[in-house]
This record gives C-alpha cells, sequence and structure tokens, in this order.
C-alpha cells in the first residue's frame, strides 16, 4: 500500500479509538455527550487544517461550510424527509462545493487579502441564513431536526459519529498524506518554487480549500443531528475565530495537532465556565501563549519536550 | 459586587456537598446569560432566582427536600446553551430547566427538554414559536409573548386616536415576531390605522439616521418599535435632535420603560414615549410588590432594582407549586401539575393555559414623563394590560 | 537550432525599463552565459522568459511555441526549468522531499489524493540525491543545510523536472570558490550527459569563461553584445561596461 | 424611494447623514489604515480601543462631569497610554512574524480588554448627553439638522488634512513613509525606526480613542460596540486600499453613501450591500481602490 504510519503515532490512534469505543460502558450520558462533540470539533479542526498547515493560507470563513453541510443535511432531513443516505452526502457534496466555488474567488489572492475574502463570503453565507428565515429559520434557528431512527438515541448517536469521524479522518490522513498532499506542502513552503516545478498552485490551493470545506460539512452535518437543531451563529466569524484557534492551539504542521487542539479548547471552555465568566480572558492568555511561546502548537510543544528528554542538549 | 458565576457555583457545590451526606435534593439546572454582553440581563435575572429559590427553602423546600441551583452561562448562543442544558441534565442530573433569554435560545433549550423529556419554564423569552408550532408537553412559558405585546401596541394606538403609523423594528427573529403581533394588534383594534412605513435596523445597529427621516419625510403621527436597550439609547440621542420625539408619539415594546433604561439615561430620555415593563420598583400596584421589592434591593444592593428578576423569580415559584400539587418531580407528573396551575405573584396573578403551556403574564404600560424631585422619569398613569387577545 | 527565440523583449515598471527590446536566441545543446554587472536586469530578463513576470512588449518562443504569458507551471512542463539566485527551496521538508515532490509533480501526480505520497518514484529520487551528492543527506531538513548543499539541492529539484534547457541564475552565489568549482563541474558533467541547453548567469568570470560557449552581455536592460567567448574578451563595448568607471557599477 | 424621488430636501438629509457617517467612520478607520500602512500588522485590537474611547467618555464627561472637551483629550490621553504598553510589550516581538501571529495576538488584546472593560464600567445600560450648545438643531435654510452631526462632517476633514500634512509635508512624515519601504536601511541611515513605530501606533490608537470618545453621545457605551466597528472599519479601509490616507477617507465616504442610501432603496439590505461591495473590490482590486499591490506579484 506505501501507507506508512509512523508506529508511535498509529498505536496512539489504536489506543484512543478503543477508549472512545468504550466509553459508552462508563454508563454516564455526560461523558458520551462531550465525547460526541468534541469528535465533531476535532473533526472540524482537521478539515481546517487542511487550508491552514498544507496549503498555507487562513481562512477566517470556514465556519461557513460547517454550516452548509448543517443547514443542507437538518433541511433535507426534516422539510423534504429524505433518508440520511442521501441528505448527509448531499450535506458534504454542498459545502463541497461552495467551498470549491469560494476557493475559485480567493484563490486569486495570497496571505491577508485571501483571509478577508473568505470571511467575507462566510459573512454572506451567515447573512442567508439569517434572510432566509422560510427555509432556514432565521435567527431562530432550525430547530427540531429529524434524525433516522437507527441512531436516535444517545449511545447509538455515539457510535454513528465515532465511526463517521473515524472514516472521515482516515481519509483525511491519506489525502494529507498522498502525492496530492506532499505537494500541497510544497505550495505552503514555498509557493513560488512549487509554481517552477510544474505545479499550478492556484488548483491546488483551491483543491485544498474544498476538500476542507466537504469535511468541514460532515462536521457540520453531524452536529445538526446531535444538537437537533442548527443556528445561524454557526456560520457566525466566531465560530470560524474558534475552530482557528483549536487549530494552532494543537499545531498546524502536524496532521493530528488540531484534533488535540479542538479537545483541549472544548475541555478547557466547558470547565473554565463552570469556574469563571471571563472565559474570554482566559482564551485571550492562550493566545498569547501560542503567538509568543508555542507558535507549533501542543505538538511542537510535545516534541520539545520529547527531543530534550532523548537527546539532551 | 454583583455575585458572579463563580460564587454561585461554589455556594451551590457547598450546600451540594454538604447535603448531599444528609438528605435528597432537588436540583434546578438555571440557563442565563450570566457572562459576556448578556450579563446585563443576566445578572439581575439570578438575583430573581436565588431569591425565588431561598423563600422556596426558608418555606422548607420542595416535597421537604432542600432546591439546589445550577447555574450555566448561555453566551446568548443557541448551541452553547443547549450544550450546557445537556450538560446539567447528564452531569449534574438537574430536575427541571428554566431561564433563556432569546428566541433563538429559548428553541434551543426547548428542543434538548423534549428530548429528554425534562420539564423546562422559559421565563424571558418571547417567541410565539415556543407555545405554538415548536409546543411539546414538557415546555412552558412565565413570560409574556409578541402577539400580547401587539396587542397591547394596537389597543394604545386606537386610544391616542392617531391612525397613521411608521413601524420601526430589528431585523431579528424578535422583531419580525412583533411586528406581526402589531399588525395583528392594529387590525383589531384600530382598524383605521394605516402603515405609512416599514422600517428594519440590524441587531447591534448603532446608525438610525436614514431611518429617522425617513419616519419624518412619511409624515406618520406614531412609531411603534422595538427597538431595545441599546438600541433604543442611540435611536433617542439621534433622532432628538431631528425633533422626532416632537412630532410623534413613540410607542415601543422590548420593555424601554424599565427602570434600567429610563434611570440610565436619566434627563437624556426623550418625551412622547410611551412603552412597557414587567415590573416597576416604584409601583405598588399589586400586593406583595413592596415586600418583594425590599427584599429584592437588599440582594442588588440599589433600591431602584431592575425588572428582570420578577420573572426569574416567578418561574422558581411556579416549580415550586407544580411540584407541591404533583407531590413529585417526575417530568410527566410536574408537566400535568403546570396545566392550568394558577399562582400569586408580586405583579398580580399567574395562569398557565393548559392548552397552549403559555402564563397570562400582563404588562405595564404607560407614558414615561418627568417627575418633580426624581432626574430620570417614571411612568405615569401606569396601565396593567392583561395577557388576553380577546 | 534555436530552443528559444526572444524577439523585443520589454519590461517597463511604472517608468523603470529593466529589460529594453531584447532580441536573443539559445542554441540546442550550448551553454549560454548572460553577463553584466549589477542591476542589468540579468534576474528580470529570466523571470520574464519564465513566466514569473508578464512582459510589457514582446515575445518569448520555446522550440517554436509561444510561452509569452504563460504562467511558470505550464512553461515548466515544456521542458523549461530554472533555479534561483536566491536559494529557493522547501524549507521545511526533507530533501529527500523536496526531491520526490519534484519528480511527483513532473508525473503529473501532484492531484492524486489516494496514491500515499512517500511511496513515489522513490529510485529516481535516491538516483538524483546520489548525482548531486546529497545521499547522506537525505532525511535531514532541507531549511538546515550548509548554503552550498542548498544549491545543489535546488540544482536537484530543478533536474527532477527533467529539462531540456536548464536556467540557472547565478549558480554559485555566495560559495567559496572550492564549492564553486565543485559546482560548476557538477553542472558541466550534468549539462553533457543529460544534453542539457544551458543558459546561466554568473558573476565570476573564470566561470564563465571556463565553461560558456556563448557570452551574451546585457547592460542597463540593453543586450549590448553577443558572441563567443573570445569575442566578448575583445569586445571593447563589453570592456568599456565592465571596466570602465562608474555610473554602471552602482546601477 | 419614492421620498428620494419627490423630495429634494430629503435627498438632502441623505446626502448629509452619508457624510456625518462616513467623517465619524473616517476617524475611526483612518487609525487603522495608518497603522496598517507603516507597521504592516491589521491591528484587530483597533474596535476595542474604540470602546474604551467611549468609555473613558462616559466616566469622564458624564459621571465625573469634567466636560466634554476633557473627555475627547482624555480619550486620546488614556489610548496613548495603551498604545504604547501593546506596542512596546507585545507587538514589538512580532514585527517579523507571520501575518495570522499579529492579528492573533490582536484578537487576545480584544478578548482581555473586553473583559477588562466589564471589570472596570459594568454591563449597565450607559448614556453620554449632547455637549452644551450641541444637542440642537443647526438651520441649514432648507432643513435642520442636528448640531453634532454636522461637527463631525466637520472634524473628518480637519483630522484627514491634518494627518496629509503630517505624513505627507513634514520631515518626519517622510521617513515614516520609507519605513513602509525599507526600514532597514533606514536603520542604517541612524533613524530611530521603533520610534517612528511606536508614534505611528500611538497617533493610530489614540484616533480610534478619539473617535470613540466623539461617538459616545449617539453610540452609549456598550459591552460589544468594539464588534460593529470594527467591521465596519475594516470594509472601509479595505475597500479604500490599506494604508492609503485617500483611500480611507473615500472608502469612509462611499460607506456612508451605501449605508444610508441602501436603508433607504433597498431597506433591510444595506448591510449585506457593504458586504458584497467589499467583494467585488477584493476580486476586482484586491489593494483597494487607493492602495498599492504588493510588491511580489504573485
Amino acid at each position: 500500500m506505501g501507507w506508512n504510519m509512523p508506529r508511535g503515532v498509529l498505536f496512539t490512534c489504536i489506543v484512543v479509538l478503543v477508549a472512545l469505543a468504550l466509553i459508552p460502558m462508563a454508563d454516564s450520558r455526560y461523558l458520551i455527550d462531550i465525547s460526541t462533540e468534541i469528535m465533531v470539533y476535532a473533526l472540524f479542526a482537521l478539515s481546517l487544517n487542511v487550508i491552514i498547515g498544507y496549503s498555507g493560507n487562513v481562512s477566517f470563513g470556514h465556519a461557513a461550510y460547517f454550516a452548509i453541510g448543517g443547514y443542507t443535511n437538518a433541511i433535507l432531513l426534516t422539510t423534504y424527509e429524505l433518508p440520511l443516505i442521501v441528505a448527509f452526502p448531499a450535506a458534504v457534496l454542498a459545502s463541497g462545493l461552495a467551498a470549491a466555488f469560494v476557493a475559485y474567488f480567493c484563490t486569486r489572492l495570497t496571505d491577508i487579502y485571501f483571509a478577508m475574502l473568505t470571511l467575507a463570503f462566510a459573512m454572506l453565507v451567515w447573512a442567508i441564513a439569517f434572510k432566509w428565515r422560510s427555509v432556514t429559520g432565521g435567527d431562530d434557528g432550525f430547530v427540531g431536526v429529524t434524525v433516522p431512527e437507527f441512531i436516535d438515541g444517545r449511545v447509538p448517536f455515539f457510535y454513528f459519529t465515532l465511526i463517521t469521524v473515524t472514516l472521515s479522518t482516515a481519509v483525511l490522513w491519506m489525502i494529507c498524506h498522498s502525492a496530492f498532499g506532499q505537494t500541497l506542502v510544497a505550495v505552503r513552503e514555498n509557493i513560488t518554487r512549487a509554481g517552477f516545478i510544474g505545479v499550478n498552485t492556484r488548483l491546488m490551493r483551491g483543491a485544498a480549500f474544498a476538500v476542507a470545506g466537504a469535511f468541514a460539512g460532515i462536521a457540520g452535518a453531524i452536529f445538526a443531528m446531535y444538537n437537533r437543531g442548527v443556528y445561524t451563529e454557526s456560520a457566525f466569524w466566531p465560530e470560524s475565530a474558534q475552530v482557528l484557534i483549536m487549530t494552532l492551539l494543537g499545531g498546524m504542521y502536524s496532521f493530528f495537532g488540531p484534533a488535540i487542539g479542538a479537545a483541549a479548547l472544548y475541555l478547557l471552555e466547558r470547565f473554565a465556565n463552570e469556574y469563571t465568566e471571563y472565559w474570554p480572558t482566559v482564551l485571550g492568555v492562550i493566545l498569547l501563549v501560542i503567538v509568543l511561546v508555542l507558535p507549533e502548537g501542543l505538538v511542537g510543544l510535545f516534541k520539545r519536550v520529547k527531543a530534550r528528554m532523548v537527546g539532551g542538549r | 459586587m454583583r455575585p458572579t458565576l463563580r460564587t454561585t457555583v461554589a455556594a451551590a457545590a457547598l450546600v451540594a456537598a454538604s447535603a448531599s451526606l444528609a438528605q435528597a435534593e432537588i436540583k434546578i439546572g438555571v440557563l442565563y446569560p450570566i457572562a459576556g454582553n448578556g450579563a446585563v440581563y443576566g445578572t439581575p435575572a439570578m438575583h430573581g432566582h436565588n431569591m425565588g429559590v431561598d423563600e422556596v427553602n426558608a418555606a422548607g423546600g420542595i416535597l421537604g427536600q432542600k432546591v439546589v441551583s445550577f447555574a450555566r452561562d448561555t453566551k446568548l448562543k443557541p448551541a452553547a446553551a443547549a450544550a450546557a442544558a445537556k450538560e446539567l441534565i447528564t452531569k449534574e442530573g438537574v430536575d427541571v430547566l428554566i431561564g433563556g433569554l432569546s428566541s433563538a435560545v429559548g428553541l434551543a433549550i426547548s428542543e434538548v427538554a423534549r428530548q429528554e423529556g425534562i420539564v423546562y419554564i422559559a421565563t424571558i423569552p418571547k417567541t410565539i414559536q415556543m407555545t405554538t408550532t415548536k409546543l411539546h408537553k414538557h415546555v412552558f412559558r412565565t413570560s409574556s409573548h409578541t402577539d400580547f405585546e401587539g396587542d397591547a401596541i394596537g389597543q394604545i394606538v386606537n386610544k391616542l386616536g392617531k391612525n397613521k403609523v411608521c413601524d420601526i423594528q430589528l431585523d431579528y427573529a424578535y422583531g419580525h415576531d412583533l411586528a406581526a403581533g402589531i399588525e395583528k394588534g392594529l387590525a383589531k383594534h384600530a382598524p383605521n390605522a394605516k402603515k405609512v412605513i416599514d422600517l428594519r435596523s440590524k441587531l447591534g445597529a448603532t446608525d438610525y439616521n436614514a431611518q429617522i427621516t425617513q419616519i419624518l419625510g412619511s409624515g406618520c403621527d406614531v412609531v411603534t418599535s422595538v427597538l431595545w436597550g441599546s438600541h433604543f439609547v442611540n435611536f433617542a440621542q439621534q433622532a432628538k435632535p431631528f425633533g422626532l420625539f416632537d412630532k410623534v408619539t413613540y410607542i415601543s415594546g422590548g420593555e424601554i420603560a424599565s427602570h434600567e433604561i429610563a434611570g440610565k439615561m436619566g434627563k437624556d430620555y426623550p418625551d412622547n414615549v410611551i412603552s412597557n415593563t414587567y415590573e416597576l420598583w416604584y409601583d405598588h400596584s399589586f400586593p406583595g410588590h413592596e415586600k418583594f421589592q425590599a427584599d429584592l434591593a437588599k440582594r442588588s444592593g440599589k433600591k431602584e432594582t431592575a425588572m428582570w428578576p420578577v420573572l426569574s423569580y416567578t418561574g422558581v415559584k411556579f416549580i415550586a407549586a407544580a411540584a407541591a400539587k404533583s407531590g413529585s418531580m417526575d417530568a410527566d407528573k410536574l408537566a400535568a401539575a403546570l396545566e392550568g396551575l394558577t399562582i400569586d405573584t408580586p405583579v398580580g396573578e399567574r395562569t398557565i393555559d393548559p392548552k397552549t403551556h403559555q402564563a397570562n403574564t400582563g404588562q405595564f404600560w404607560g407614558p414615561m414623563v418627568k417627575k418633580d424631585g426624581v432626574d430620570y422619569r417614571v411612568m405615569n398613569p401606569v396601565t396593567f394590560y392583561p395577557a388576553t387577545l380577546d | 537550432m534555436a530552443v528559444l527565440e526572444i524577439k523585443d523583449l520589454t519590461k517597463d515598471f511604472g517608468g523603470f525599463v529593466a529589460i529594453n527590446d531584447v532580441t536573443f536566441s539559445l542554441e540546442k545543446g550550448e551553454k549560454h552565459a548572460i553577463i553584466g554587472p549589477n542591476g542589468a536586469g540579468k534576474t528580470t530578463f529570466f523571470n520574464l522568459i519564465t513566466g514569473h513576470l508578464e512582459p510589457s512588449r514582446g515575445s518569448v518562443d520555446f522550440e517554436g511555441k509561444p510561452i509569452t504569458g504563460m504562467p511558470p507551471h505550464k512553461i515548466v512542463r515544456l521542458g523549461l526549468a530554472r533555479s534561483f539566485q536566491r536559494i529557493n527551496i522547501f524549507p521545511r521538508m526533507t530533501v529527500y522531499e523536496n526531491i520526490q515532490t519534484s519528480l511527483i509533480a513532473r508525473d503529473h501526480k501532484h492531484f492524486s489524493m489516494f496514491s500515499p505520497g512517500a511511496a513515489q518514484n522513490r529510485e529516481e529520487t535516491r538516483e538524483l540525491l546520489d548525482l548531486v551528492g546529497l545521499d547522506t543527506e537525505a532525511l535531514e531538513i532541507a531549511g538546515e543545510l550548509s548554503y552550498g548543499k542548498q544549491k545543489q539541492l535546488e540544482l536537484a529539484i530543478s533536474l527532477a523536472e527533467n529539462p531540456s534547457v536548464l536556467l540557472l541564475d547565478e549558480p554559485t552565489a555566495g560559495m567559496s570558490p572550492q564549492e564553486t568549482n565543485e559546482a560548476i563541474a557538477l553542472v558541466d558533467e550534468i549539462a553533457k550527459s543529460r544534453g542539457l541547453t544551458l543558459l546561466f548567469t554568473e558573476h565570476d568570470m573564470s566561470v564563465v569563461f571556463g565553461i560558456a560557449d556563448r557570452i551574451s552581455v546585457l547592460h542597463h536592460g540593453e543586450l549590448i553584445a553577443s558572441g563567443l567567448p573570445e569575442e566578448m574578451r575583445n569586445n571593447p563595448e563589453v570592456r568599456r561596461v565592465y571596466l570602465g568607471e562608474g555610473d554602471d557599477a552602482a546601477a | 424611494m419614492d421620498m428620494l424621488l419627490s423630495s429634494p430636501t430629503f435627498a438632502f438629509i441623505q446626502v448629509l447623514n452619508s457624510i456625518s457617517l462616513g467623517m465619524n467612520l473616517f476617524i475611526i478607520a483612518a487609525g487603522l489604515s495608518l497603522i496598517f500602512g507603516v507597521l504592516r500588522v491589521i491591528n484587530f485590537a483597533h474596535g476595542v480601543f474604540y470602546m474604551f474611547g467611549a468609555y473613558i467618555m462616559y466616566t469622564v464627561a458624564q459621571d465625573l462631569e469634567l466636560g466634554f472637551v476633557t473627555g475627547v483629550i482624555a480619550a486620546a490621553a488614556g489610548l496613548a497610554v495603551i498604545a504604547i504598553v501593546v506596542e512596546r510589550g507585545l507587538f514589538q516581538w512580532l514585527y517579523d512574524k507571520e501575518h495570522l501571529m499579529q492579528l492573533l495576538l490582536t484578537f487576545a488584546i480584544v478578548l482581555i480588554m473586553g473583559d477588562l472593560a466589564k471589570i472596570i464600567w459594568g454591563t449597565d445600560q450607559l448614556s453620554v448627553s449632547y455637549p452644551d450648545g450641541l444637542s440642537g438643531a443647526v438651520d441649514l435654510g432648507v432643513t435642520f439638522y442636528p448640531a453634532y452631526r454636522m461637527m463631525l462632517a466637520v472634524i473628518g476633514p480637519v483630522i484627514f488634512i491634518g494627518l496629509f500634512l503630517l505624513i505627507e509635508r513634514t520631515r518626519w512624515g517622510r521617513l515614516t513613509r520609507a519605513a513602509t519601504q525599507d526600514m532597514e536601511m533606514l536603520a542604517a541611515l541612524g533613524v530611530n525606526v521603533p520610534v517612528i513605530y511606536v508614534t505611528i501606533f500611538l497617533i493610530g490608537s489614540a484616533l480610534a480613542g478619539v473617535g470613540g470618545a466623539l461617538a459616545a453621545p449617539i453610540n452609549s457605551p456598550t459591552p460589544g460596540m468594539d464588534a460593529t466597528i470594527i467591521v465596519e472599519c475594516f470594509v472601509i479601509v479595505i475597500i479604500g486600499g490599506l494604508g492609503s490616507l485617500w483611500g480611507t477617507f473615500v472608502g469612509a465616504l462611499i460607506y456612508g453613501f451605501v449605508f444610508n442610501f441602501g436603508s433607504v432603496i433597498v431597506p433591510n439590505w444595506q448591510d449585506v450591500f457593504a458586504f458584497l461591495l467589499l467583494m467585488v473590490v477584493l476580486l476586482i482590486r484586491p489593494w483597494g481602490l487607493f492602495g498599492k499591490p504588493e510588491r511580489e506579484g504573485h
């Protein structure tokens, strides 16, 4: 096959998967709920990292594709009463296509202008969700999503999420470590040089954006069913900022970093909310730490610690 | 200093730790925007809530058990509120949910309550969907709703004898719902009134010049609106130099007659405003209000209290009464007891309609006028509009 | 036969004419040096040929096909590769991956999302590593190599594209005399063994006269002379540009 | 729409509305643009600086009753102090880092200062009165127009001219512009680049403070007011061209006109309009109407 995952990483993945699969045994509804949510956010952050970590662009509007996936799935399941097997893939397709459309325009630009345009498009998606009340429910939200019977229940839904997120992550991992993924890293590392080895860098960046959008759509589609509702806020910029912070906190130069960042930030927020009303300050301090101390995130920190312990300096 | 989430939780945890050994307890999950930008509502709401809980406990608790609250911040975001509601149910094991503020947050909590089979008392959200299209057996609303508000506005327009109406609303769920409520109210009570112009501003808008000048240009004699909170403050400050309040009567929902707006605006509060509120600290129209007010003032540390506490307080009292009636905290039994339940509140009797799960929570309406000796406006005369659509 | 035909090429940067009406042709199989003082427009000339910049006027034909205004990646695909004066590699990838990725791109596999990147073109990557003498550094992070080695890596990345024409922009810039000699020997050898046509800029005259078959002189964006090394050595205008005083040196 | 066509006075008032809104926003956006122009940092915290300006005005003019002008000066001074702390304490470490890291840093400042404002001023609804003599309307012959708005419409151009003269006509301004081109060369010439940086950041931030203070009587200080203004400022500076003073001036006017006439012609869609305008500009001229493309073409 040629897909060789480092053994340490593979081992960790298996341990995490087994541990997750055993969670329902603990008989804690709370644990099941937060695990489900963390898995969704982890996939969301992993998808964003295809743009940031692999193609080297910054998207300030990634929540748009999460929301498109969520709304499409919810509307098809509920309003049109379509089966999941139709609605879910359609939702993923919709977010992927929307991302491809936006990428067509955004990839003309680079750096901060690219980021600003992604933000502008995301605001447009938000405005549509907000204004198109007859379809999306506007800012009342699209509440009361029909969830297919076979996953209508805490434990079945947990396993549905686990399987979907695991498969999606596996596919994402393959994409990121494929010939495409490796070339994408070259584009990130040196876009000019990448052009001079014969790579159409604009098309590459666009493809990465579309892939990321589609996988964000998967996360969004799951989340809509989990919450039995989709809300305009899921397309709003703070949501994009949050997933960006998750990605950077974990470490954008590592495939699994964003998933770790998602889990860390999610848990931190949950627990902080029980003890302080100043979560923004906590988040601000986390950001300062990332910027000033941990530019390569938690994974970067882990690598540094490991290097020091093994090699010594 | 206002009690923070931390102290509330710490207190609850202490109580829980000491009580859990001795006896079982009734757990209430409370969802208000305690932190962040919504704290202007959440903090006073928590005062009322805690006061209600303390009174219930002082009277022997619910079914002989102590009542403990678990408060969570909704961040004014529906998904965050839903996650918090789930956590309260699955981790803390609360028996009942209470609270909510915006329409979306209320509906999101209601959806969790439906899934988990837990009673939810919506104390502030006004969206009409809550008790119509999205109604389920476990959701109850003890606040007013937009059709009541619109109906009152229709009656006031009729009483004023004005018939050229400008409507300005915020472009979001509450604004849309109230605009529809006003349409109905006008059609019913003031059939001669004609809508001259419909204007919408976005939520959080800061510049109203374009709307103000359109109102002035359209020649209407009454403005109906729901620019609440800072929206109203900004609108009023910008409209005054244009002389808008000399030319039209400004009738507003959104409780801008409450003292937290009138008190802070002081002499800047404009003329010719008729608005509503759930409660006024200086108005003792109903028995028991004076004591309620005095107790509340002790908690908030100032005698001019906000109007939100009465809503959260009433919600707690409904739970206690329903539990006493059913003799159980079982969700289905509690829900059955809430249907048709009547209790006494500091602002009058309240009954929950067994069919719609909507309490007949009326509001005080009246013109905001200057009063000798005080540097803010007060409502005078105060008229109570009961929550009936007949 | 000319592999590269350039006619009336002009680049005007908002009033500053960097390249002015250059007409030039590159013969198949030759090693052609472009010389000229700093600021003469050599790098801009390369950028115009390879699609990095769009000319204001004029045309570039490669193997009889017009390539004016084409994006770099398409020009590379036709067999015209280049290296850069400033180090231009993929710094955070390994040396091995630098070359491997270039091969992936050459074989049009860079849109294959489901074939493993690490498994592509392994033998050829090894061969190229051996060729440029980087076999022992294969797994090192490219950006951490010494300057000379990075230059070699850059050459390897360009060679991986299997070009018929290679443009080298100051291949020995910043190298020690010893590194320079080694690098030049390498380039010379590869050009011979692969039948490459070479167009290069170079400031070291011993290198230029050591390997160039033909030399062109660029001055103030204009091509002032072109011919065999001997002719250039004796050309009075070239001598003036290089030996004469003043105004040119700072340009 | 009908009103615009049938009543010239109404149309005239909308023009005034557009100019006064544009000029108020210009004061704030100019600071953002100035900072980007020299420091190449997009300062997300600019909105929160504006909010602090408004709150300082509340404390000084409304609470302590020290007067309106004192309020404006206090806001400028307060923000100048904050600017020095932020620039020397945090920004200076990040000039050579990626844009993303700089943005995150400014976002961190937004979050922390937002909480700080809540601790200092609480979350109650506040309100700031008009200064004496400016609460009424001015007779313009054809119509009356709020005096305070007229004042804003005058202050904007005054600040524009002041900045223009400072940057285009003084030696210091020339050095500053040179700093945007090549700071290494400037440093080699013995120019104290850090001083230029901190001064620019100070001026830009003080403009945000002044903008907030001046806006306070018509935009009551509220938690979250920073989010609205920063979005508006971004739209303006991107339309006009990041770093271009002229661009910001024109961008602010365009925004004012789009917003006001949008509200009249297509009510309810004025905000979407602003974003569409932004998108069109980004697609056709990503560097804005008056900006220059970044030097690397690709």
